[in-house]
């Protein structure tokens, strides 16, 4: 078992990745464009889908109340 | 900390979280607004009736006495139907309602916790020891429909269901004091 | 690691014990209900198999395998020793006993009232004694989150918490508002009945109590999987967390949201009115904010990591992404499910039209989802990450881990696509053994047996899980020193008071919590529902 | 939001803003919840606005949207007994010494000392459920269930001394051989242990096991003589005996034919723990 000395890995503020900057900056010129296509089809898709077995399959099986 | 500065500042990357989650927030509301809307119009509502009824003297009352339950029509043209959920049967066995017609189901336990739904309706409320679970509805199909305790009640649980016959108006003929059985078949 | 890793590999290993056994008893269930196993076994033994199937999965796995990760990320996110290190290893041992004591009393047939106990229905003392045991001792964990924290805040003052540990936090907090419920309902209603002191019980009341837990113990299990989102998954693929202040956010709208909402669990139940199941279903659509934000931010954080592999147009990232590491494919398929449990939720919150799925195979379908997949996968991607930091030890070839997570995912979606349509089709919840002979109810047997194959990949699944942490601990690769929690694109310098503390937070759940669960049970206060006689299962 | 410069100023806006959006929110819920949908659905139905929020609320029965239906129908028990905390006390605090006198008075002549009966067509009481006892002996009392020894019997007992009865026989062993020892068909065990869920009947044992978790006054069937268990599932099948309250019994007897009627009295003959 590990000594118990506080090695690199336990300190994650001194933990620079391998990420330089400059592509960093590059990439975030179009970032979140990707992530919101993605995620905002997925939501509306769940919203489509909720209205659609609203209105096709809790409907028309009667009133409740 | 190694310090960065770069020209993506913090407040656009929140920029854009507030843009998504207001974006996102009308589609939730889309599904709220559904709800209030068929609430509004078509009296859409989860089955609620806070009617406390003893169950230890449950068979000792009028409404729910042997003779008193299954479906009656009354004089005015309502139709009622009550049923007792007891460990591990329905009384009665069969319930007859007629379609495209607004129906009360009142359900009430002697004894546990007990839920009903039928089968392919909206039919759908657990029915708890101490009060009348209530549900208005209209069944807008016909057939012999199946009407399950779906609440854990004990070891005979899954023994536990009912028909339900809904039948098409012409076959409602209430006898003389108002009560519809099913057809046996 | 600071000599804790024998209290986390401890914690983990009940965690997961208890698991690998559940999972041969939710297989054997799945056997029992299916056309094929028909007529085999007693309802008496299904009933002890749910029972303990649902104890083991929703109170041990969770419970043991969130304090263990707990202990871990306190150490390794605050980088300081975990402070009463002695009480941590007393609340483990008394978890132990309580685990034992219920599971114990399940396997002698003498609590077989499901794990969510249906009073009337009374089982032996020592099945609800067992349960409040496990909850004491992890409120120890929770007062040792909170001292750790509380101690890393006095040596920082005004440096934000590291994510990781805030989100621990916010869990061990909502832990404790969670229980209020439970343990009222236990000391003041179900263990006087269990114990003979009281032959009737306030059926509404309990299960109003009941309520107040049960949606919010929903969310301690989810909270694992999401710190697994915002502060392993980006750095596992190579990017950076798009944004830590709505990470503070989302653990914030969990801790707040998750609380009030519990009567969608009663909207079919008749002691309530609308008017407060309409206020908790508005609630509850709010208890989806975090999990927007989080599908846009962690999706943004591996945006980045697959543009920076090189990864072009709209979509490209995605294939751009490492999806061989272990803890990026789990947030890839945990997202998947997460799309088709969330759509099962979204309908039963649905004010009315819970109506048409209530207690239904679609529920089943639903937290199978939301716990067996979404959460229960990642609980796996954290384990087979932080394992090598608690053994020392390297897993010597990932493909296993990587069949093992495909098999969870695969076998998950197999058992629970075919329930959401049984559902619609009225099939209910908890039944030994189905009447094949009914015309309704035998045709819905070929999809049970889908979903039993299902069952049965996700047996493999679980069994090949435990082999795979198992064969770690006699690896000879050292375990590597790459780092384990991921940075933000613009690392908080300075967070406002309300993102780096909870003390406004429990202000606001405690004004919540009386304005939305306030009538609901005073109800009961004012005027008791008419009691119900004990029905004792011993 | 415009960005403050000192931080002091933006903790306070962090603490503004979030109060204000939970507390709008609980009170949009309120407002349409408690307020909108309750009106708008009690007009549609004819129901005031005061009683269709009260509806809403839980204070009053009913539904906002839909009128109480009245019912005037008279109350025809098949059974008076109640099971009451203080009916269940009356049981816990009974003394089997004074119910050995009157057993010894009464019972012995039919029932036996030890609760062992003296001939086939009358049950064994030893080691019967209390409650049992008690719910039987009561129905004989109020004449819900007629025989022509044990009403006048019963007519001569009291509450209390009916509780002493029942707590002397529940107190007496019960030799009970395991029933899977003496080979019984299988199609009954499986009518014990699984029911028949195509006719609708629950597994005995969910009910008449020690235990089970059923109703509180099902009696237990272990080493029950066969004779009286087939005379009284025929007497529920025809009706008439029908002190079982909303006609459990009944509804079950009826569905069993007679051959699984003699297997399940052989079965309980031999007695079950």
């Amino acid at each position: 078992m590990p000594a118990d000395q506080p090695r690199a890995a336990d300190n994650p503020f001194e933990e620079p990745d391998d990420i330089d900057e400059a592509a960093l900056t590059a990439v975030l010129r179009t970032v979140p464009l990707g992530a919101a296509v993605l995620a905002g089809g997925a939501v509306a898709l769940l919203v489509l889908a909720y209205l659609l077995i609203y209105l096709w399959i809790f409907l028309p099986r009667g009133v409740v109340g | 900390m190694s310090d960065r500065s770069h020209e993506i500042p913090e407040r656009w990357i929140l920029h854009t979280e507030l843009l998504w989650a207001f974006g996102v927030g009308v589609l939730v509301a889309a599904t709220i607004s559904i709800i209030v809307f068929t609430a509004l119009t078509r009296n859409i509502n989860p089955p609620s009736n806070v009617e406390r009824v003893d169950p230890k003297t449950l068979h000792l009352s009028g409404e729910f006495a042997e003779q008193n339950l299954g479906t009656v029509v009354a004089a005015d043209g309502t139709v009622t139907a009550r049923i007792i959920a007891t460990q591990f049967m329905f009384a009665p066995h069969c319930i007859a309602v007629p379609q495209r017609r607004p129906v009360t189901l009142r359900f009430a336990s002697p004894d546990v916790i007990h839920g009903i739904l039928i089968t392919g309706t909206n039919v759908n409320t657990m029915v708890v020891p101490g009060y009348v679970a209530q549900v208005h509805t209209e069944f807008t199909r016909t057939g012999e429909l199946l009407m399950p305790c779906h609440e854990y009640c004990g070891l005979g649980h899954s023994e536990m269901w009912a028909n339900v016959q809904v039948l098409p108006a012409a076959e409602v003929k209430p006898d003389r004091d108002g009560r519809v059985t099913c057809a046996q078949h | 690691m600071r000599n804790t890793e024998r209290l986390c590999l401890a914690h983990l290993w009940l965690a997961f014990a208890a698991f690998v056994g559940a999972a041969v008893l939710g297989a054997w269930q799945m056997w029992v209900r299916s056309p094929l196993g028909a007529h085999t076994g007693t309802p008496g033994d299904y009933y002890m198999s749910v029972t303990a199937h649902g104890v083991a999965m929703a109170y041990v796995l969770s419970t043991f395998f969130i304090m263990g990760f707990g202990y871990f990320v306190a150490v390794t996110a605050l980088n300081r020793p975990l402070p009463g290190k002695g009480w941590a290893w007393a609340g483990f041992v008394v978890g132990v006993i309580g685990v034992l004591m219920a599971l114990v009393t399940i396997g002698l047939g003498k609590a077989s009232v499901l794990y969510t106990f249906y009073p009337p229905l009374t089982a032996s003392p020592w099945f609800y004694l067992g349960l409040v045991v496990v909850v004491l001792a992890s409120w120890v964990w929770c007062v040792l989150m909170l001292v750790s924290l509380a101690a890393w805040k006095r040596e920082n003052p005004g440096r934000p918490v590291p994510l990781a540990m805030f989100a621990t936090v916010a869990n061990a907090v909502l832990w404790l508002w969670t229980t209020v419920g439970l343990a009222v309902e236990l000391f003041y209603q179900v263990l006087p009945a269990a114990l003979g002191f009281v032959q009737t019980v306030d059926v509404g009341l309990s299960r109003t109590l009941f309520s107040w837990t049960l949606h919010a113990i929903v969310y301690f299990w989810l909270i694992p999987a999401y710190i697994a989102f915002y502060t392993m998954v980006p750095r596992a693929a190579g990017g950076r967390l798009y944004s830590d202040t709505m990470g503070r956010l989302t653990f914030i709208f969990f801790l707040i949201y998750s609380l009030p909402v519990g009567l969608h669990h009663l909207l079919m139940d008749p002691e309530h009115g609308n008017s407060f199941k309409f206020i908790q279903v508005l609630l509850t659509a709010f208890v989806a904010a975090p999990t927007v934000l989080t599908i846009f931010t962690i999706p943004a954080s591996l945006e980045i990591a697959g543009r920076l592999r090189g990864g072009r147009g709209v979509f490209g990232w995605i294939l751009a992404l490492p999806w061989d590491r272990p803890m990026v494919l789990a947030a890839g398929l945990s997202f998947v499910m997460l799309f088709f449990g969330g759509l099962g939720g979204l309908i039963n919150m649905a004010y009315g039209m819970n109506a048409m799925i209530h207690n239904t195979a679609w529920v089943t379908a639903h937290f199978h989802l939301i716990y067996g997949g979404t959460s229960v996968i990642m609980y796996f991607a954290i384990a087979y990450e932080i394992w090598p930091r608690l053994t020392g030890r390297q897993h010597q070839s990932l493909a296993p881990l990587r069949w093992q997570l495909w098999l969870w995912f695969v076998g998950m979606m197999v058992m629970t696509l075919p329930w959401h349509w049984l559902g619609l089709q009225g099939q209910w919840r908890r039944v030994a053994n189905f009447n094949y002979d009914n015309p309704i109810i035998a045709s819905w047997g070929p999809l049970v047996i889908v979903s039993l194959a299902g069952g049965l990949v996700l047996l493999a699944s679980a069994l090949l899980f435990v082999r795979n942490l198992a064969v770690l601990h006699r690896s000879v690769l050292p375990a590597p020193t790459r780092s384990l929690y991921a940075l933000a694109v613009d690392p908080p310098r300075r967070v406002p008071a309300a993102l780096n503390g909870f003390g406004l937070w429990n202000v606001l759940v405690l004004v919540v919590m009386l304005l939305a669960y306030g009538f609901p049970i005073a109800q009961f206060v004012v005027a008791p529902s008419p009691s119900a006689i004990v029905h004792r299962t011993e | 939001m415009a960005e403050p410069s000192e931080p002091r100023a933006v903790d306070r806006l962090w603490r503004i803003w979030p109060s204000v959006a939970v507390v709008a929110i609980v009170l949009t819920g309120a407002l349409l919840g408690i307020l909108i949908i309750p009106v708008v659905q009690g007009r549609s139905a004819g129901i005031d606005a005061f009683t269709a929020i009260c509806r809403a609320l839980g204070i009053l029965p009913g539904s906002p949207a839909s009128p109480q239906i009245p019912n005037r129908n008279p109350p025809t028990p098949v059974s008076q007994v109640v099971w009451t905390p203080s009916v269940l006390q009356i049981l816990a605090e009974a003394k089997p010494e004074r119910g050995r006198a009157k057993v010894q008075e009464v019972c012995t002549a039919c029932h036996g000392e030890q609760g062992v009966s003296v001939s086939p067509e009358f049950p064994n009481l030893a080691g019967q459920s209390g409650t049992a006892i008690y719910k039987q002996l009561n129905d004989y009392h109020t004449g819900s269930r007629t025989n022509p020894l044990m009403t006048d019997i019963a007519k001569a007992l009291d509450g209390s001394t009916i509780a002493d009865v029942a707590a002397y026989y529940a107190g007496q062993p019960m030799r009970n051989p395991n029933p899977y020892t003496l080979g019984a068909p299988d199609a009954i065990v499986q009518l014990v242990e699984l029911g028949d869920p195509n006719r609708n009947i629950p597994p005995c044992a969910a009910c008449h096991r020690q235990g089970a978790g059923g109703p509180i006054d099902a009696p237990v069937l272990a080493e029950q003589r066969q004779e009286y268990l087939t005379s009284q599932l025929k007497m529920f099948a025809s009706g008439q005996r029908r002190n079982d309250v909303y006609g459990r019994m009944r509804a079950i007897a009826a569905k069993l034919t007679d051959s699984e009627i003699d297997g399940l009295a052989a079965y309980y003959r031999a007695g079950l723990r």
